[in-house]
């Protein structure tokens, strides 16, 4: 029964008024939902990789009039990534804030968060993907600002107000949208939308609100403050997932439903864009003086590939080559979230452990925290490209691409921002691994180390031996949802 | 699923997963530590004798794993990577003996092993590497797994020396992935095969295989330590000595001596690469790089550079074997690998030997340690009479191959003065180090200056020397006899040549 | 096409683009917030008067509900922003 | 098409809408721009009911203008400190947002013209006022909202949700205002009922008329928001675990209704044949029960007393 495609989102709706409603039971019930929501969302994948795309005209309306629900490979492999991440975030999470308050605040939101992002996951509608939208920011906002330090408050607050003006941007779109062509959801729009200054000005509105929300260059400058000042569960969810579903809707738009609308320049454009944020951003990274604000920029830099992808798969003709490339792009998704995330839970270990997460004093963690920054350099390795990495795989076809469709001005850009990655990172590892006396870290205990050490080993191992599936998976029907039954 | 297409996984797995396993080991458990690593090493050793006997008798052995749409990861035996698999498997067991005995209570160990197992790892998944890409992969996993042995004293300078290894290794794995992944663009899969590959392509573009070529040698050529981008290797003597022996023997400068034979035979095919007229630049760059290393080491009066410094030179005739067209000279080359793995790995055990024993660094320190460390000095003597290529020590094989090639290839007028200038420098840098410790009496100041608790040599530093350079012996006496690194080299040019 | 839509409409677009940039240019955050405020009204003017078809006829609802949503929702992130404010004027550490 | 007085009084609005808009942006005096944002609210629902959106001129009023105008003065209070206003932004850039900004207008203006004159203007009415018989309500907003697009609005509440807890995760409420005199306490309970009764109606009349959950939560919330300013501590909002029954109502019964259809053998969120009025009012009052007392708290700024004792005591693992 396709109703059954709800659950993604609604179990963790559910769970978190639950969570409100039992305040002092808040974190057994939060895992249990992240639990029962990697589940569905597993099962979903399941049954998409099977059966090919599911649709619910939610409320049994047809779609247009009512709300439809779509999932498709792309979406359902979305929904498991950031199941997962969640999950692992999450039991961190309760090794992390250990006042009873804490949690009671903490998981709420936490899980409205995962409503938020699997209703946008997988919902086939425009407006609602402005509500949901809007859902995200709010509740990230709100869980940026726990702790209510200063500078976390205001760079939530900074944060607030740009995703709000990057909802606007996108809501406009919406209108003229509506206005042109009489409906919300987004397989008709597919079928409507044609060439015209009304789809090119609609297009660009929502296009440059996803961006300031991905934060694109020169659109970033409020992610560092934000994800560096956070909560370490919530940077790297932030990181890892939150960005992530503004470029999924960015990928979704631009591949699918704009297929016939957006150029080549426009393509280009982006890539020059992504090209600068992955030279400007790894820079940053590389002078960064805290390990957490060195993992922001290195987000800005990781979107910057993403973006790569656009000008070569403008090039690419349809056909095998450019399904390679497509899945390539994804997997450089997933690596990046599993990588980042589990750096961010690492850091949050050392500044837990250590008291500060500066760069330059992390001497002797190599010793008091051996397996903290084993996950640091399995994450590195991720971050950098190298194998047998998810992102090793995906920078080659990346750099296949580049040269296959002779975009040659791509190929320096990887290789520095490579370079670059890897001099920040080893730069970490440099300091951690030199000894210091005197060090004397509390040993963190299991559900503190291990779930940064679990998804780092999924980016670097897993991804890379077992991506050949994912890519199968993936590629043909990638942006399909059209074909739902 | 047959076990041959097990085996080379097995062999891959043998080193890694003793060292995945030694990370666990809390610092204190030695013994089990050290067993892991034995028989790690053993099972390896029994598994590669499974090896050479299945490639001797032309099976095919192979590993297959599909890692993305067109990249398999490949593991493949045949007599090339016998050759290399063998060699850094043997010296990978001796070396591990005396890493054991040299980082007796030393801090880290676990950390140290296993990394030193990581390496092994790669290195031998780059000898098996079937295809260009999984050798990439291997390539760079080396980079990675050499990187904390580097650092590992933890030292300002050994940071720094890891550090500038580092960014050239890296900056050469970005150039060698380009150049693969460009190569691989225009003709298709890149699985190595004896003859080369494209030779058989129609439609490609000489000069963009001129480019590739060089993007390739660069990226290779970084870790070969082919000059101008050996600047490195010096810097990473801060190593400890067991690390430092491996690098120079057989992991870390060999793989990229091992990649450059493997690109010019099996991917470009020798004769291909000569009609494209790709081998000469190499050729001069290889012997400018055998003259210039041999000049440097001449003034280095820390042991361990001058031995550095020799290393440059003396991997360059790998690379010059492999630019000289002719069975001969390949032969030369081929057989250099080994030759230079088992004379050089003697040189470096023996130079720790100094240091752990006498704390003798300097080559100034070393008058009359022929006596009181007989044996660690005799092995070095052979080694270093090797080196400058004395009958009947190995060396001498491969030089004697490589100038046979030379003037059958008809570059003698070049070629020839080079290895003459070389033997020579190495004669010049080498001999006074053997005068000083047989004939000079020691001067006691120095000596007790850097003196030890420890005055004899334990048998874990000693004997693994001895093994190496008789084996250096025995490879120069027998190289008639089957199964010896000669006979080998001569199996590999043959199959070369066969078209 | 009914002139009334046309006027409220570019009206939107206008006050949308107005807001937008004060927002971005302002330094005080509760000018900031109104800005936002007035650029997502301005948003919703332009939605609700695609749905104006005239003196007679029942307005198209769909607009209306989605605008409806909207408001609900800019004040939710209103308030929200506000209590984010007064927390950091409060602030006082470091 | 001839121009008529309903066009003069158009573009009289409009230009009013901008000259506010306007000048509550520019000029560096906050109360100022407050005071006239609020005028703003209430002209903008002049506008909504001049295009004949009824419901949007009552939630208008009550929520744009009343509360969000509530919340900024109120805001007020909280001066900022000097240094979030120092920076002046260079002219230059001055410039080149402002032109930036009529580059946007401009655009997004001839995408307007084009699509509307281009459209039929039909778009989705058609096939929302043909299903309108099955929806179980007369209003067509409502319908569209508690039915045709019920999804989204369950999503809205759950913003709502989010925001408030946000808000309540960030401390304590604001101190009460001191307490009032005689005459104003009077006046303050007075008020008070009158709105509960309105809101009531409302919630009742939206069904068929302008009116509905957000009105009459709007209204309710306001009369939390005039117990408070009646310095009020304790009345208006209950003790902290009803309130968080309060706040989960609407998401819980939009969820139950979800889930029934389900059991039915019919679609998440559609409801069983003749029962749709039903389910709508009964969602509609849990909404405006969660939405009112969502606005509350947002009013408050902060948690009331009582509320962290509910979470923090007791030692959970």
């Amino acid at each position: 029964m396709n109703n059954l495609l709800t659950l993604p989102v609604m179990i963790p709706l559910g769970f978190s008024l639950l969570a409100l409603l039992w305040p002092r039971r808040a974190t057994p019930v939060g895992i249990l939902a992240l639990l029962a929501t990697l589940l569905a969302s597993a099962w979903l994948t399941w049954r998409v990789s099977g059966n090919g795309p599911m649709l619910l005209a939610l409320g049994g309306w047809e779609p247009g009039l009512g709300i439809a629900l779509y999932a498709d490979a792309l979406s359902s492999t979305l929904l498991l990534m950031s199941s997962v991440v969640a999950l692992a975030a999450g039991i961190y999470s309760t090794g992390y804030f250990r006042a009873p308050g804490d949690r009671a605040r903490f998981w709420p939101l936490w899980l409205l968060m995962m409503t938020a992002l699997h209703a946008l996951f997988l919902s086939g509608d425009l407006f609602n993907l402005y509500v949901t939208l809007e859902l995200l920011g709010l509740s990230a906002v709100a869980l940026a600002a726990l702790g209510g330090k200063r500078k976390a408050v205001e760079a939530a607050l900074r944060y607030l107000i740009l995703g709000l003006l990057g909802s606007l941007l996108f809501l406009a779109g919406v209108t003229l949208t509506y206005a042109g062509y009489g409906t919300l959801d987004l397989m008709k729009l597919r079928d409507l939308l044609a060439p015209e200054p009304v789809a090119w000005i609609a297009l660009a509105l929502m296009i440059s609100g996803l961006l300031l929300k991905t934060a694109l260059f020169p659109l970033h400058f409020w992610l560092p403050p934000a994800h560096a000042n956070a909560p370490a569960p919530v940077s790297a969810v932030l990181s890892a997932l939150v960005v992530k579903a503004a470029f999924y809707l960015l990928l979704r738009f631009w591949l699918e439903i704009f297929e016939d609308v957006v150029t080549a320049f426009a393509a280009w454009l982006l890539g020059i864009l992504g090209a600068m944020a992955v030279l400007w951003g790894s820079w940053r990274a590389l002078r960064a003086v805290r390990l957490k604000l060195l993992a922001a920029y290195s987000t800005v830099a990781q979107l910057g590939y993403l973006f790569l992808f656009f000008p070569l798969l403008a090039a690419l003709p349809a056909g095998a080559a450019r399904d390679t490339a497509l899945g390539a792009l994804i997997l450089m998704a997933l690596t990046h979230a599993f990588a980042k995330s589990a750096l961010f839970l690492a850091t949050g270990v050392i500044q837990q452990k250590a008291g500060h997460d500066r760069i330059e004093d992390l001497g002797g963690a190599a010793r008091a925290l051996p397996v903290t920054v084993f996950t640091l350099a399995l994450a590195g390795v991720a971050l950098i490209g190298l194998p047998p990495s998810g992102a090793f795989l995906a920078k080659w076809q990346l750099f296949s691409a580049a040269i296959a469709t002779g975009q040659w001005l791509w190929v320096p850009v990887i290789a520095t921002g490579s370079l670059l990655a890897a001099a920040y990172v080893f730069r970490i590892l440099g300091y951690a691994f030199a000894p210091a006396e005197g060090v004397t870290y509390r040993i963190a205990d299991g559900r503190e180390e291990l779930p940064a050490l679990i998804l780092a080993i999924l980016a670097t191992l897993l991804l890379g031996f077992g991506s050949v599936q994912l890519w199968e998976f993936v590629t043909p029907g990638a942006l399909a949802a059209g074909e739902a039954p | 699923m047959s076990f041959n297409s097990w085996l080379p996984l097995l062999i891959v797995m043998s080193s890694l997963v003793p060292g995945l396993v030694i990370f666990l080991l809390r610092e204190e458990s030695h013994a089990l530590r050290t067993l892991l690593n034995l028989f790690g090493a053993i099972i390896k050793l029994l598994l590669v004798g499974l090896l050479i006997w299945g490639v001797y008798h032309a099976e095919v052995i192979e590993t297959r794993w599909t890692l993305a749409p067109g990249l398999d990861l490949v593991l493949h035996a045949d007599a090339l990577s016998v050759l290399f698999v063998t060699l850094s498997t043997l010296l990978w067991l001796l070396t591990t003996i005396y890493a054991i005995g040299y980082l007796e209570n030393a801090p880290h160990r676990s950390r140290f092993f296993g990394f030193f197992s990581l390496c092994v790892t790669a290195t031998v998944g780059l000898a098996l590497a079937g295809n260009l890409f999984t050798f990439v992969i291997f390539y760079e996993m080396l980079t990675l797994a050499t990187y904390p042995l580097v650092a590992h004293k933890g030292s300002p300078e050994a940071l720094r020396g890891a550090r500038i290894y580092l960014a050239y290794t890296l900056s050469g794995g970005i150039l060698l992935l380009i150049g693969t992944i460009w190569l691989r663009n225009i003709a298709g899969p890149l699985d190595f095969a004896q003859g080369g590959i494209l030779g058989s392509i129609e439609g490609l573009d000489p000069v963009v295989l001129g480019i590739i070529f060089l993007l390739l040698i660069t990226g290779l050529g970084v870790k070969a330590a082919l000059f101008p981008l050996h600047g490195w290797l010096p810097q990473a003597m801060v190593a400890p000595a067991p690390v430092s022996a491996l690098l120079h023997a057989v992991a870390v400068v060999k793989a990229g001596a091992f990649g450059i034979v493997r690109v010019v035979y099996d991917v470009y095919g020798i004769e291909f690469a000569a009609s494209l007229g790709l081998l000469t630049p190499l050729a001069v760059a290889a012997g400018f790089t055998i003259v210039y290393g041999s000049l440097r080491a001449l003034s280095q009066d820390h042991l361990k550079k001058r031995l550095a410094w020799s290393t440059v030179s003396q991997v360059s005739y790998i690379a010059l074997g492999a630019a000289i067209l002719g069975p001969l000279a390949t032969i030369g080359g081929v057989v250099h690998l080994v030759h230079q793995g088992l004379m050089k790995i003697t040189l470096f055990f023996a130079a720790g030997n100094y240091a752990e024993t006498l704390g003798i660094h300097k080559v100034s320190e070393m008058n009359g340690v022929g006596r009181r460390m007989p044996g660690t000095t005799l092995a070095f003597t052979i080694g270093a009479l090797g080196m400058i290529g004395l009958p009947p020590v190995a060396g001498f094989i491969s030089k004697w191959y490589l100038g046979l090639g030379a003037v059958e290839a008809g570059i003698a007028a070049w070629i020839l003065p080079v290895l003459i200038a070389s033997s020579l420098l190495n004669a010049a840098y080498f001999l006074p180090i053997l005068y000083r410790a047989w004939f000079l009496r020691a001067d006691d100041s120095l000596a007790l200056a850097g003196h030890r608790e420890r005055t004899v040599t334990p048998p874990a530093l000693l004997w693994p020397p001895l093994i190496t350079a008789s084996l250096a012996l025995a490879a120069g006496l027998f190289a008639a006899a089957p199964y010896s690194p000669l006979e080998w080299a001569q199996l590999i040019a043959e199959r070369e040549y066969r078209q | 096409m009914i002139l009334t839509q046309l006027i409220f409409g570019i009206t939107g677009g206008l006050l949308f683009a107005i807001g937008l940039r004060s927002a971005l240019v302002r330094e005080s955050l509760l000018a900031r917030i109104l800005a936002v405020n007035i650029s997502g009204a301005g948003v919703f003017l332009a939605l609700v008067a695609i749905a104006y078809r005239g003196l007679e006829e029942t307005p198209d609802p769909i607009p209306h509900a989605l605008v409806l949503t909207g408001i609900v929702v800019a004040v939710s992130a209103t308030a929200l922003a506000l209590a984010l404010r007064r927390r950091l004027e409060e602030a006082d550490d470091e | 098409m001839e121009i008529t007085l309903w066009h003069l009084l158009d573009a009289l609005l409009a230009i009013l809408l901008l000259g506010l808009a306007w000048s509550a942006l520019s000029g560096s005096d906050l109360r100022r721009g407050v005071v006239l944002f609020m005028a703003f609210g209430l002209l903008l629902s002049l506008v909504w009911a001049r295009l004949r959106a009824p419901d949007l001129a009552l939630a208008e009023a009550a929520i744009g203008a009343g509360l969000s105008g509530a919340l900024l003065l109120l805001a007020l209070r909280d001066s900022e400190k000097p240094g979030n206003r120092t920076v002046q932004t260079p002219p230059l850039l001055q410039l080149a947002t402002l032109l930036l900004m009529l580059l946007l207008a401009a655009s997004f203006a001839l995408a307007y013209v084009t699509a509307v004159t281009g459209n039929n203007g039909d778009r989705l009415a058609g096939l929302a006022f043909g299903n309108l018989e099955q929806s179980g309500v007369s209003n067509p907003v409502t319908a569209v909202l508690l039915n045709f697009r019920a999804y989204d609005t369950l999503l809205e509440l759950a913003v709502l949700l989010a925001a408030t807890l946000g808000i309540l995760a960030l401390g304590a409420e604001r101190r009460p205002f001191r307490k009032p005199g005689l005459l104003l306490g009077g006046l303050v309970t007075w008020i008070t009922t009158l709105l509960v009764m309105v809101a009531g109606y409302l919630l009742w009349a939206g069904a068929h008329a302008p009116g509905g959950a957000f009105q009459a939560g709007a209204l309710l919330a306001a009369a939390i928001v005039m117990l408070r300013l009646g310095g009020m501590t304790s009345e208006g909002l209950p003790v902290s675990r009803l309130l968080r029954w309060l706040l989960a109502a609407g998401i819980a019964a939009f969820m139950l209704t979800g889930y029934l259809a389900t059991f039915l053998d019919l679609a998440f969120l559609q409801y069983p044949e003749g029962r749709a009025g039903l389910l709508i009012l009964l969602i509609e009052s849990a909404a405006m029960l969660s939405i009112a007392f969502s606005l509350g708290l947002a009013y408050l700024g902060g948690s009331p007393s009582g509320w962290e004792k509910s979470s923090s005591k007791g030692s959970p693992s």
